[in-house]
């Protein structure tokens, strides 16, 4: 058996590597020879093609990313930003948010049960790692059609995933998305987002300095986990031992990570981390690299420390496995003792594997012959930057030609009621209590909104009542007509259901799902999408604080919609005062806010009642969105609502049925004078909302948007048992909830 | 009828946080001398008809493609004997 | 007098925290206990509370119920002192004997988490002195191992004995034999349900009732009357 | 190192939805001739030193006060004969 140390590289310069197997390119591979001045050693070669893969080093997409940064608006809340585990924003109070969003896609087609409850563990290690503890988490999904036989296989396995892990670990679910689309048939979209509170002062960084501090795994054992291709360098360096089959999924223990978190926070609590990684992707090539590389000095690791689940393992494979539930610590070494009898006392296994050191090298010994010595940044921050052709695809000009508004409309009340009713339980406009019913949403005490809200809110403050609010969204079917504007409408939705529940929109995270980058077309898709989302930012004031790319969501050449999805993150001062979306009092007035045009591209009646994908997505007017934002945090803040709901798919008749349901009453709506019914009940003009005003504060409410410049129409009252849409027809709360609530349950219980 | 067990457990290198949550407990319990655990299902299904090759195969598609998840899992399926008396030995046919 | 209330930490345990908020609410003492140590703390009662013990991975609560300080539960139930074991502590307490019968997987086989009618069936336990007989009070339900079975014969004794504590209302969640939501022992000092009182203690939060509190109350009750 | 199979399963008059759920399922699979099907677990031991009457004693306490509630099931402790190659047929003792 040879092992490949840095002396048998330097003798050995002419050895063939399996650099194309482990997705390298030939440039890549000689830049790696550049750096070194020598060939790289097995174990490097590892730690270089994973950390260079796109999905660790973002190389197709760093250069339209960095418009985040350049384009970031003036923001004082911003505490840290992008490049870190998750960014952090000031919520007042002495108290600081993190939060962020990640994919999770791939692992939860090929195993949806252990992918999915994996890419939580995943995003609640990333919250963790920058000090807080994590208070909640949501899950945007989007699936093939909903009656396809393999839906059936996925969905449930991946609800049944993230609750299984989310649950055990003791988060509530808070909210997210279901989506339907056979664009994502064999490629569909798990995101994951988690949300941590702390103290200002509690605040970590993932960086290794001071020289002779202790570098200390814990967590779980290391095992073969999601390694399946590294083998190959396992099998060259191990002739006489052939490598025993390696796993290329990953399964989650969300007790361990239970353990972990707990055990963590005692640390922190205690003050004895000088800097902190959580291991995900790319497991300790990730973890030891970018700590050393972010820190002052050098690093040196004693490989063969590391607690080991299968003693079989090679240190090439040691290095690049996934094992979940692991985090690595830098601890000074008189702070050494009190941590590991912190892990000792949560049964979590801690081993010291290394140390800082005063060098510029990670140095990675394996029983005392070295087989790694490489300048961390050019592992960890300095991979390749492609500059990836891109172009408008020439069908896109045919598909914005095909325009929705000039689809065939209902011609009669009654023709009209029933796509009404086709479209409130069309999968995706349908209840989704089946799945998130799956989902604690009570746990730790805090939740004061969860779905189906607006957006998922929780207490961060038992005295004051202060609260954080964070909803997510994405039309990928509106990113498709126009990735600029969809990003965009993506953005100004999630901030929309923010404000409705009357919390400040202040920052957001975003999972940007796309195809291939190497086809033109969808770097075009990408770019405008991410051209789109800074621009928004900038006008709405709310930096990016950080997200995740996933990329190559396609099968053949067929890529997913261009499917951005954004996460806004709001504080209110007082979770008293929230907002609540259902209707709940009898006499209270209906007010619709913002401007209905005739905006029908990529609208769920396009989808559901023609099946039909054309046209111009819904005009975005960021000015308007936060102007309605304003009224609606006002609003909230001095009681003038008892109820609002944003608009988005399905339009307005989708939000008062749901409105209705939520809060048990019915509603008599009056078609304003000078619109089409169709269009009043169906349209999707975006920088809209429907409130419930109490009579004794209809003047004062009229009178703020008035002044304000919002348009409000008064648009009917909150009455009996029935949606009554005057003129046109009526339908009984209770075939509203049979039609909304079985659809999911029939589909796939 | 006869009774077909199938019995299905995670893959070797799969990590199996059950078997081993049990594993540590073991000692706390004052049992020792247990070196490694793993746990998991056992399928019992009474089988109308005999049990010939070609049920035998046809229960090994049900394991394969239903019982089993067979990224993560391997199953065994064999024909449990008819017992009398379950303390009793028993030959058994493994397949 | 302050009433003193122990709430025990497992290793995965979640509603350790909401627990203890929930008994400062109603005025008491809450005293966390670690389930490494014996020692009690001298505290008047015992919560056991809800989550994933040990990941629930063998069977619900069948791995705390080793812990030390089940020890020393086990002894002071047994000797009268109120316990309460809500969700993974009824499974607990279940695993442990002290109260009859075990828990299953739901019969529709996933988690289910959902505001829950109960309707009380015996007001005079220790913790539940502050409800009347009766009373229907809604509180969350969260658990995928809640159905509560035990052979007839223990059912009959239970109801005959007035030891349902608690009945599902409505929609029994998890195909409980009998509706059986919650029950306690013979002396009425033992209580365990599936559903989650702690988490209805305030207004706003949850499910935004307070139907949960009593529970709380109950036990001054009983200790300031004893 | 000897390999002891404790399988527990959940008594004939509880109710196994897990069970049903699959027997409900395979109709729907294109199986037919199933006339039940329960679920239960199965534990693989690992044993340290040799598998005498005493670790089997000890192995069935285990499964009595841990591995199984014998309030709700039942179990059955007994010795995995080595085997080369899990393929062949093998005998089995059964306790
Ligand atoms: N996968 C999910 N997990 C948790 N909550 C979800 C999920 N999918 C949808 N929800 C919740 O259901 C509600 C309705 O979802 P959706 O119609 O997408 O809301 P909106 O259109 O307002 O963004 C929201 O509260 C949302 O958070
Ligand atoms: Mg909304």
């Amino acid at each position: 058996m040879t092992l490949d140390t840095i002396k048998h590289a330097e003798q050995t310069p002419d050895v063939q590597q399996p650099w194309a197997e482990l997705g390298l390119k030939q440039d890549e591979y000689e830049r790696i020879r550049t750096i070194l001045g020598r060939r790289p050693t097995g174990a490097e070669l590892a730690m270089y093609s994973v950390m260079w893969s796109e999905h660790c080093s973002y190389k197709s997409s760093k250069v339209h990313l960095r418009q985040f940064g350049e384009k970031a608006p003036e923001n004082d809340a911003l505490l840290v930003g992008i490049g870190e585990n998750a960014g952090v924003v000031d919520v007042g109070q002495g108290y600081a948010v993190t939060f962020k969003v990640e994919s999770h896609n791939h692992p939860s087609y090929i195993e949806p049960y252990q992918g999915a409850a994996t890419g939580v563990g995943g995003i609640v290690r990333d919250i963790l790692a920058m000090g807080a503890r994590p208070v909640a988490v949501m899950d945007p999904l989007r699936f093939g059609a909903a009656d396809h036989p393999d839906t059936k296989r996925v969905l449930p396995g991946v609800v049944a995933g993230i609750g299984g892990y989310g649950n055990c670990l003791g988060l509530p679910n808070i909210g997210g998305e279901v989506v339907f689309d056979p664009c994502y048939q064999g490629n569909p979209l798990v995101n994951a987002l988690c949300v941590g509170v702390m103290k200002h002062e509690d605040i970590h960084l993932a960086k290794a300095s001071g020289a002779g501090n202790k570098v200390i795994l814990y967590g779980a054992r290391t095992g073969g986990d999601g390694i399946g291709g590294v083998s190959v360098l396992a099998s060259e360096t191990f002739d006489d031992t052939k490598p025993t089959k390696r796993p290329a999924v990953q399964v989650g223990d969300p007790f361990q990570e239970k353990l972990l978190i707990e055990c963590t926070l005692e640390i922190f609590r205690e003050k004895l981390v000088a800097g902190i990684q959580d291991l995900g992707g790319a497991g300790l090539s990730c973890a030891t690299s970018e700590l050393a590389s972010a820190g002052s000095g050098g690093m040196r690791v004693e490989l063969d420390t590391v607690p080991l689940r299968d003693a079989s393992l090679s240190p090439e494979e040691i290095l690049m496995s996934e094992s979940q539930e692991r985090m690595c610590a830098i601890v000074e070494p008189d702070k050494v003792a009190r941590f590991l009898e912190i892990c000792e006392k949560w049964d979590v296994i801690a081993t010291v594997i290394g140390e800082v050191t005063d060098g510029e090298r990670l140095e990675i010994f394996w029983h005392g012959e070295q087989i790694v010595d490489v300048p961390p940044r050019t592992v960890a921050h300095e991979g390749p930057v492609y500059e990836r052709p891109y172009a408008r695809p020439e069908w896109q000009d045919a598909l914005q030609a095909d325009d929705a508004n000039k689809l065939p409309r209902p011609a009669t009340p009654a023709e009209l009621r029933e796509q009404v009713l086709k479209v409130v339980s069309a999968p995706n406009q349908a209840s989704k209590s089946w799945i998130t019913d799956q989902y604690d949403r009570f746990v730790q005490g805090n939740t004061v909104l969860a779905q189906p809200e607006d957006s998922g809110m929780v207490r961060v403050d038992e005295e004051t009542g202060l609260g954080v609010a964070v909803a997510t969204d994405g039309n990928g079917r509106y990113a498709k007509l126009d990735p600029y504007a969809g990003a965009q409408l993506a953005l100004a939705e999630a901030y929309r259901n923010v404000a409705a529940s009357g919390a400040k929109p202040l920052a957001i995270s975003d999972c940007l799902n796309f195809g291939s980058p190497e086809d033109p077309a969808v770097m075009w898709q990408f770019a405008e999408a991410t051209r789109g989302l800074a621009d928004g930012c900038l006008t709405l004031g709310t930096p990016v604080t950080g997200g995740n790319v996933s990329l190559y969501n396609q099968t053949g050449d067929v890529a997913i919609h261009p499917t951005p999805v954004v996460a806004v993150l709001g504080v209110i001062d007082d979770v008293a005062r929230r907002t609540p979306i259902g209707f709940a009092d009898e006499g209270h007035l209906l007010y619709l806010l913002g401007d209905t045009d005739e905006e029908f591209g990529g609208s769920a009646w396009s989808q559901t009642v023609h099946d039909h994908l054309g046209g111009l997505p819904p005009k975005v007017d960021l000015e308007r969105e936060r102007l309605l934002a304003e009224i609606l945090i006002s609003a909230s803040r001095d009681g003038m609502v008892d109820a609002a709901h944003d608009l988005s798919d399905g339009g307005l008749i989708q939000a008062v049925v749901e409105s209705c349901l939520r809060g048990g009453k019915g509603a008599r709506i009056v078609v304003p004078d000078g619109i089409d019914p169709f269009v009043f009940l169906l349209s999707e003009s975006a920088g809209r909302a429907v409130v419930a005003v109490p009579r004794s504060e209809e003047l004062r409410f009229k009178d703020m948007c008035g002044a304000r410049g919002l348009p409000a129409v008064r648009i009917g009252v909150v009455d009996g048992d029935a949606v009554d849409v005057q003129g046109q027809f009526g339908i009984p709360l209770a075939e509203l909830r049979e039609a909304h609530e079985a659809t999911i349950p029939g589909l796939l219980a | 009828m006869a009774r077909v067990v199938v019995d299905v457990m995670l893959k070797p290198e799969i990590l199996d946080p059950q078997g081993q949550a049990v594993q540590r407990a073991l000692p706390r319990l004052g049992f020792e001398g247990i070196s490694d655990v793993r746990q998991g299902k056992r399928f019992e299904l009474e089988v109308e008809g005999p049990v010939d090759d070609a049920a035998l195969a046809r229960i090994r598609e049900i394991a394969e493609t239903f019982l089993a998840n067979t990224v993560i899992e391997d199953f065994d399926v064999r024909i449990e004997a008819d017992q009398a008396d379950s303390a009793a030995l028993a030959a058994k046919a493994e397949s | 007098m302050t009433v003193r209330v122990g709430v025990i930490t497992f290793p995965g345990t979640l509603d350790d925290r909401d627990t203890q908020r929930a008994v400062r609410v109603a005025g008491l003492e809450a005293v966390p206990l670690w389930h490494r140590d014996k020692d009690l703390k001298q505290v008047d009662a015992v919560v056991l509370p809800g989550g994933f013990s040990y990941g629930d991975y063998l069977r619900a609560g069948a791995i705390s119920r080793f812990s030390p300080v089940m020890e020393s539960v086990i002894g002071q139930a047994k000797a009268g002192m109120p316990v309460l074991g809500i969700c993974n502590g009824f499974q607990v307490l279940t695993e442990t004997h002290l109260l009859p019968g075990a828990m299953l997987r739901n019969n529709h086989l996933h988690f289910i988490c959902r505001d829950q009618k109960l309707r009380v069936e015996n007001a005079e336990t220790a913790w539940t002195r502050s409800y009347e007989q009766g009373q229907e009070i809604n509180i969350p339900l969260k658990n995928i191992d809640g159905r509560y079975v035990a052979d007839e014969r223990v059912l009959d004794e239970l109801e005959a004995e007035g030891r349902v504590v608690f009945r599902y209302r409505d929609v029994n969640p998890n195909g409980s034999l009998r509706d059986i939501a919650g029950i306690t022992n013979e002396a009425g000092n033992v209580v365990g349900l599936m559903p989650h009182p702690e988490h209805a203690v305030e207004p706003l939060i949850g499910t935004g009732r307070t139907d949960g509190l009593g529970f709380f109350t109950s036990i001054l009750k009983k200790l300031v009357d004893a």
